[in-house]
């Protein structure tokens, strides 16, 4: 559907000196990740460089995909945006039929890209790496909420490369605060229960887990119930889901140490404000960092008020650490499911 | 009689008119122009080749689930299994799919052929629970559709999963075992013909040989089958063989049709739609093609609307409803059945 | 017509599927009238009574009340203007007890909840005042035919009916629960109610009713005062053509016994006795019929003899032809040549859904004329199923019409068909003209005594004591799983002498004993 | 193993067991009732998913749970109303009409969620309200009883009562009697004038209100909000329990129940090293075994008292 206002895109005929914009999800909206902050990049491009956008779900069913490429690529759009490492094969394929369009992946791992093809990824370890940081320092703290057993929690969708990519950092940004920590790890299996997500938090909170990692879509939402409901800390991802929370429950998002945000909108309106000037890159992947603004950690009223002002220092040293490639952090794309699993039950309380 | 013979394609063209006014009048709530809009679900579908192979490409699997339920249905066994067997049956062709080594003529039937054996087999459990101690296959079918789906998932991601591909996809399926297209400018592929032949010899095996009698009969009466000396619960095993190498056949068939590595992480849903096309069609085999294609286009018509028009995505679900519920409304426009058959009989006295 | 209580007039009904059931009939009922409807299977008896009792509602025409016109949706609105309606089919809730069945839809409570007590109260009340006597406290399923017809009658005398429409209400009942039946009846019209009756049985509708309607083909053939017809003009009226309601029957010479049980046994999954000691020989060219009062082991003796017994055997042997059946399965039994026409024609001897082809075929869908391999003959399954048709003349719009839309007697031939269409060896035939009218009934006899005569054994357990009196070249009566009684001449047996047996009241047993063991 | 004990041997445990179960339980009630009328009702899950939304929709608007309480359960109502006019109406078979309410309502609710908050996922800006917990006085002293029947959700406790009214209404009540005979033999319920069309309707209806409390339950008090298709399956396993506990009202709430406590030992299973896909099966697994032992049981019972009888 159209969330834009934008009529359809052939009716644009006579204003063809405007720039055509377009973006296309692998899902559905409102998933309050990467999707959702699409959306929002794209809201920008629109407001910020006066385009003519649109959006359009292209729902779960793969089979849809490449079609809906096909299409929407004939059509006269001047930028064409995606984001997945799931569609980057057909979406390279449909992007190599059309060289004069400039096609944006927003997500992907996959660094092969055609020369009109700009392909961003997210230094996700890096940025859970310092949820891990936060989440350890947070246990070990003497914070209201917070126990004296060094457990963590970590709660992901399904357990699938997209989800483990913030699972290994965590871990990895843990460890480097307390080696000894143990972190409890589930997965609800699904993406829209909130309920199973309650259910498997509460189960960490009981077990001793003081903070949380959210990285399961609509139904890490249940996180936040549970953290109110034990007094319990949580982090959100991908956006500052602390400010989702803000007007409606207050009580809820304070629980919200920080999150582990990917800056999908800012990235989209970059590349496209580039694209529009015709300095954009294409043919590569960029990888978008702590120093590129790319991801990072929410530092928002929350964060500095409920996060004590010591820790806040340390995990400023990390981050610092991390953009000079002083740490190095395991990126879990790429990785053997063994492999994982050995990371896992490492730290498995 | 004669008018009365044609009442059922009056009505239902009546209620296909009567459907499509109220979605008109539900579109007018959300669209700035309906009319376009209604045009676009309607007639988009046809626009292109391309589009057209669409629907044909969507209705295969659906097709395929169709039959198998129908023949479940024509049983009277309330059995939702297909889609579980579906799912993991597709695994099972990937694997082989992935593995094997052949030349392009046998590979995919090796891998369609061990897909829709597993499927049968699969199948016959809850099918020999009912017949040997009458558990309920409503329940034994919904079960093990969650069974086989997290054993599926789980063998895709611990046994499958390339992890180049940097998302829950399996290893790429060797080239010759994908099905050949047969439509240059689709993708319609060779299960298309595959799901045709295989209708047709349904409908020939349900009412042209002694089983396929079993298997009604059974439908019918299951009292009236054993009477007469049928064994039906042999009869109820077998159709359930039969049910789950049909569905099992057009998982394998869609995994490699449609797609070039296993990527399901949830169940594609063409089982509980195949309930959908078996009702439709009035678990009559041929009557499939029929339904499936009918549900296929206003899919597709519906998909197109979303992307083409300014009515969001969901609005496809309602519009569908609203179909669903009227076309198989058989006292919908009763009373003027019923005045036509007053008629009728007074035209003979 | 002044002055009648209710008038049905110009009533046309058409059925969804194109049935025209009724067309243009009148009928009126007087006042404290015992009125009979007659006619064929399908005539469309029933569908008027429905009409009258608000289940269906007419095409066209109207319904009046003491003269003023009434407009039945639904059968409450009958009940409230006191018509009952006991139908042919039981309209029990079976795992209800009597009272919660006798207070369905008018239930006494108590704050939310039913009254039980007071239901119970209800029925025993109305059971004494009209002299019905029930047991309020027991389940339905665990009735009599008997005593569920007294709960169908007592239900709608509950409900007020000053008009009660009795549709075939003796086909199931004894000599003995008929004659009871009458005395209600009677005793009913005395309290000043008027009754509709519908029954196959002429004798009864001479016996019991003042005035006659008969119905044909949906029209109405004439109303009568009884005391001006025979039974011979009725069925004249009511099928077009001379009935003839006595058999000649030859003599038969009996072959070898195709049919010997020995000894048989069998209980209940309570250990209750169900039979005991059943030994009889069914000859090549005999009919062996087999009366009782239901529910004294007649279906268990079916069960065994068809190998659908789901009680359980004790003792005994069963052997058609010499091989022992009790261990093989339906279609082995059937391979042996026994055909069986079932009790229960909705629920065995017909899917009622499927075509009347299907219904044909399906004991001997196996046939090599009727397949090739796998692949079933088509045509020759559609020349069988139409020859059938037309030599038991089902009324029907041809083999492919469902057979579900047939009238209960028409069914009842395919069923009949079926089973004589195979040339079995040994057919059992379970009450086999059981709501058939005598047309139909006539006809089906024939084609048992031209098996008989062709050669076959034919076990009949029926209801009908006529016709089992009439068809049978020996008769067994069961009493309490026994076999109280067993006739040689039976033609030569009043019906109240065989009551007799049937109710246990006289017994056979020296007689039975030395045939036994011989 | 020792972890999972820890786990498995609290009140923690056993107090989820009964909060896991209540959706469930509400949906195999309201599933149970039209049963007994003799239809299926396969529309739970969007009747569940309607309430759900109306729940949160209604309380952020007017600030009142109650109130928002009141909302879910007459617009779940409402749906199964719509249900039950199609169905009983105009004869729309009632598995595709099921089908039918589901899809509606899976659409719909997000459409109605975009139309209300802008957001197609979740209502996190609409401020809705929850209905309370509640601790029992006296039961919560008691040790280990207490802290697991006392301090759940007044509608985890709404559920036990309802099984109570349930078991009633079924049994005692001449609307009970009605719907029962209508289920087991329409046509004579329609020949002493029970109309089997208004019992079919109000069978539905009762469905849907039950359904609807279990809707309502899922974001007004398990949960303090409404997401996209939060019901995930909920409602079709309330009809597999009301199925396997063959549709009595103590069998259907003891297989909830089970179900329940299938789903919360398979999340406190997470803490061991197994495949969390392949503990997801657990609670469907356990349903099957416990189908094939119940089934084989009965047979092997029937046959020894067979046996018993005739020697
Ligand atoms: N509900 C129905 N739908 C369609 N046809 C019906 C229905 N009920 C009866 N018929 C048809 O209407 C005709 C009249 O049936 P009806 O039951 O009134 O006959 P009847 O005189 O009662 O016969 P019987 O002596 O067998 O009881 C028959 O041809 C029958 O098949
Ligand atoms: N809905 C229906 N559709 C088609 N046929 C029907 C329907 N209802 C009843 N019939 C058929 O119409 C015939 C008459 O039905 P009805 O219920 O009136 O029984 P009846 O008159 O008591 O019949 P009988 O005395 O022959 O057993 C039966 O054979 C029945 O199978
Ligand atoms: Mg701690
Ligand atoms: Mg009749």
């Amino acid at each position: 559907g159209t969330t834009g206002e934008a009529g359809t895109a052939g009716s644009g005929g006579e204003q063809s000196d405007q720039l055509k914009v377009v973006l296309l999800i692998p899902g559905t909206l409102g998933d309050k990740s990467f999707f959702d902050a699409a959306n929002h990049g794209l809201e920008m491009v629109k407001s910020e460089l006066g385009a003519q956008t649109k959006v359009i779900e292209m729902g779960t069913d793969k089979t849809k995909w490449e079609p809906t490429f096909n299409d929407i690529a004939a059509e006269d759009w001047n930028i064409v945006i995606s984001g997945g490492s799931e569609i980057t094969e057909m979406f390279n394929t449909t992007a190599e039929q059309y060289p004069d369009k400039t096609f944006i992946n927003y997500d992907t791992d996959i660094e092969e890209a055609p020369a009109n093809v700009y392909n961003m990824s997210y230094s996700t370890n890096e940025v859970s790496f310092l949820a891990g940081a936060v989440a350890a320092l947070a246990t070990q703290s003497d914070m209201p909420n917070a126990n004296k057993d060094n457990v963590i929690g970590f709660l992901g969708g399904m357990d699938i490369p997209g989800i483990n990519a913030f699972l290994v950092g965590y871990i990895e940004g843990a460890k480097y605060v307390d080696p000894e920590i143990k972190v409890a790890v589930s997965y609800a299996g699904d993406f829209v229960n909130p309920a199973k997500g309650k259910e498997l938090s509460l189960i960490q909170y009981n077990s001793g887990v003081d903070v949380i990692f959210n990285v399961a879509g609509g139904t890490g939402l249940g996180i936040f119930d549970a953290a109110k409901e034990k007094s319990r800390y949580a982090i959100g991802v991908d956006s500052d889901q602390a400010a989702l929370l803000k007007d409606t429950d207050p009580e809820k998002a304070n629980l919200i140490l920080t999150s582990a945000i990917k800056k999908i909108d800012t990235a989209i309106l970059e590349a496209v404000t580039k694209a529009k000037d015709g300095k954009l890159g294409t043919g590569k992947r960029q990888v978008m960092g702590f120093v590129e603004n790319g991801v990072g950690i929410a530092e928002n009223d929350i964060y500095k008020s409920v996060f004590p002002a010591d820790l806040q220092a340390k995990v400023e040293e990390i981050k610092k650490k991390l953009e000079n490639k002083e740490i190095n952090v395991s990126n879990a794309m790429g990785m053997e499911t063994s492999e994982i699993e050995a990371i896992r039950n490492s730290v498995k309380p | 009689m004669m008018r009365l013979k044609y009442f059922e394609v009056y009505r239902t063209a009546a209620v296909i008119l009567i459907s499509l006014a109220i979605a008109f009048i539900i579109i007018s709530l959300v669209s700035s122009q309906p009319v376009e809009t209604i045009r676009i679900f309607l007639f988009e579908p046809l626009s292109t080749l391309s589009r057209m192979g669409n629907v044909v490409e969507m209705a295969i699997p659906l097709m395929f689930t169709g039959l198998s339920v129908s023949l479940l249905f024509k049983t009277n066994m309330f059995n939702l299994g297909a889609e579980g067997i579906f799912y993991i049956s597709g695994i099972v062709a990937a694997v082989l799919a992935i593995h094997l080594s052949m030349n392009g003529i046998i590979h995919p039937i090796v891998a369609i052929g061990a897909g829709s054996i597993v499927g049968a087999l699969l199948s016959a459990i809850p099918g020999y629970l009912k017949a040997k101690w009458n558990a309920n296959e409503l329940v034994t079918s919904l079960m093990f559709n969650s069974i086989f789906f997290g054993i599926g998932l789980y063998l895709l991601n611990y046994h499958l999963r390339d992890a180049k591909a940097f998302s829950n996809v399996s290893y790429k399926f060797a080239e010759t075992a994908q099905l050949a297209k047969i439509l240059p400018g689709t993708r319609l592929h060779t299960g298309l013909i595959i799901v045709l032949v295989l209708i047709v010899a349904a409908h020939y095996f349900m009412y042209h040989t002694k089983w396929g009698y079993e298997l009604r009969m059974t439908g019918a009466n299951r009292d009236f089958a054993g009477y007469s000396g049928m064994k039906t619960a042999k009869v109820i095993i077998l159709v359930h063989l039969i049910a789950g190498f049909i569905a099992g056949m057009g998982g394998s068939v869609e995994v490699l049709g449609m797609y070039n590595r296993f990527q399901w992480t949830a169940l594609p849903g063409y089982g509980l739609d195949g309930a959908l096309v078996a009702m439709l069609a009035k678990n009559n085999p041929l009557s499939v093609i029929g339904a499936a294609l009918f549900l296929a286009y206003i899919r597709i018509g519906a998909d197109l609307m979303a992307r083409l028009s300014d009515v969001p995505s969901e609005m496809i679900s309602i519009i569908q409803a609203v179909i669903i519920l009227l076309i198989s409304a058989e006292q919908f426009l009763k009373f003027w059945k019923n005045r036509m058959l007053l008629k009728e009989a007074k035209l003979h006295e | 017509m002044s002055g009648a209580l209710l008038e049905m007039r110009n009533i046309t009904k058409v059925y969804p599927n194109g049935v025209v059931a009724n067309q243009n009939v009148q009928f009126s009922l007087q006042e404290g009238e015992i009125h009979a409807i007659a006619g064929e299977n399908g005539a469309g008896k029933s569908t008027l009574m429905k009409m009258m009792f608000g289940m269906e509602e007419p095409s066209e025409g109207e319904i009046l009340l003491k003269g003023k016109q009434i407009k039945l949706g639904n059968p409450q609105e009958a009940i409230a203007l006191g018509i009952g309606m006991v139908h042919q089919h039981f309209m029990l809730v079976p795992s209800f007890t009597v009272a919660e069945n006798m207070v369905l839809g008018m239930e006494p409570r108590r704050g939310v909840g039913i009254h039980y007590a007071e239901a119970v109260r209800m029925t025993e009340e109305t059971a004494r005042k009209y002299n019905l006597s029930v047991n309020p406290r027991a389940k339905v399923e665990d009735l009599s035919v008997g005593m569920k017809q007294k709960v169908e009658i007592l239900k709608a005398l509950l409900r007020g009916a000053e008009i009660l429409i009795l549709d075939e209400p003796t086909a199931v009942l004894t000599p003995q629960e008929t004659e009871e039946l009458f005395r209600e009846l009677k005793l009913l019209k005395q309290k000043g109610h008027t009754i509709v009756f519908i029954s196959h049985k002429l004798k009864e509708v001479k016996e019991i009713c003042d005035r006659i309607t008969i119905l044909r083909g949906g029209r109405t053939e004439g109303v009568f005062n009884i005391a001006d017809v025979s039974e011979q003009e009725i069925s004249r009226l009511m099928v077009g053509r001379d009935v003839v309601l006595k058999y000649d029957k030859t003599q038969n010479n009996y072959g070898e016994p195709v049919l010997s049980v020995q000894q048989l046994g069998a209980v209940d999954a309570e250990g209750k006795s169900l039979l005991s000691n059943i030994s009889f020989n069914v000859r090549a060219g005999e009919i062996v019929g087999i009366a009782g009062v239901e529910g004294n082991g007649q279906s268990q003796l079916v069960e065994a003899l068809t190998g659908g017994l789901t009680s359980r055997l004790a003792g005994g042997k069963v052997e058609v032809k010499g091989r022992d059946i009790q261990n093989l399965g339906i279609r082995e039994i059937r391979g042996l040549g026994v055909s069986y026409i079932p009790e229960d024609r909705m629920r065995q001897g017909a899917a009622g859904e499927a075509s009347i082809a299907d219904n044909l075929i399906s004991t001997q869908y196996r046939s090599k004329s009727l397949n090739r391999g796998p692949l079933l003959r088509m045509s020759s399954i559609q020349k069988l199923a139409s020859s059938l048709i037309e030599e038991f003349k089902v009324r029907c719009s041809g083999p492919s019409q469902p057979i579900g839309m047939l009238s209960g007697g028409n069914m009842q031939k395919v069923v009949v068909a079926r089973e004589c269409s195979t040339g079995p060896l040994l057919l059992i035939a379970e009450q086999p003209t059981r709501g058939v009218d005598i047309g139909a009934a006539q006809f089906i006899h024939q084609k048992l005594l031209e098996l008989r005569d062709a050669g076959c054994a034919i076990v009949l357990v029926s209801a009908d004591l006529n016709e089992i009196l009439e068809m049978s070249d020996t008769l067994l009566v069961l009493y309490e799983g026994e076999i109280a009684a067993r006739l040689d001449s039976p033609s030569s047996v009043s019906e109240e002498e065989l009551g007799l047996y049937m109710l246990g009241i006289r017994r056979q047993q020296e007689q039975y004993e030395e045939e036994a063991s011989p | 193993m020792n972890s999972l004990l820890n786990v498995i041997l609290t009140t923690d445990f056993a107090f989820s067991v009964l909060r896991v179960t209540t959706p469930i339980l509400f949906a195999a009630l309201g599933a149970l009732i039209s049963n007994r009328a003799g239809i299926i009702n396969i529309g739970m899950e969007g009747i569940m998913l309607v309430s759900a939304l109306a729940g949160v929709v209604v309380s952020s608007y007017t600030a009142n749970a109650w109130i928002g309480l009141l909302g879910a359960v007459l617009s779940g109502t409402a749906i199964a109303g719509m249900l039950a006019f199609f169905t009983l109406k105009f004869k729309t078979h009632i598995i595709l009409g099921g089908v039918a309410i589901n899809m509606f309502a899976s659409g719909g609710t997000v459409f109605l969620l975009y139309l209300l908050s802008g957001d197609k996922g979740s209502s996190t800006s609409l401020p809705s309200k929850v209905l309370p917990s509640i601790d029992i006085p006296l039961l919560q002293d008691i040790p280990v009883l207490g802290p697991i029947l006392s301090g759940h959700h007044i509608l985890t406790y709404v559920s036990i009562l309802a099984v109570i009214a349930v078991y009633y209404l079924l049994k005692r009540t001449p609307l009970g009697l009605q719907i029962r005979s209508v289920g087991e033999n329409p046509h004579a319920a329609q020949s002493v004038g029970v109309s089997v069309v208004k019992i079919q309707y109000s069978a539905l209806l009762l469905s849907g209100f039950f359904a609807s409390l279990g809707g309502a339950y899922m974001s007004m008090g398990y949960l303090s909000l409404f997401t996209r298709d939060m019901i995930a399956g909920r409602g079709w396993i309330a009809i597999a329990a009301e199925s396997m506990g063959r549709s009595t009202t103590v069998g259907t709430a003891l297989t909830s129940l089970l179900f329940g406590g299938a789903e919360a030992l398979a999340n406190a299973l997470q803490v061991l090293k197994i495949p969390a896909e392949l503990i997801g099966t657990l609670p469907y697994v356990a349903t099957v075994v416990g189908l094939i032992v119940y089934a084989i049981a009965e047979t092997r019972k029937k046959r020894r008292k067979l046996a018993q009888k005739t020697n």
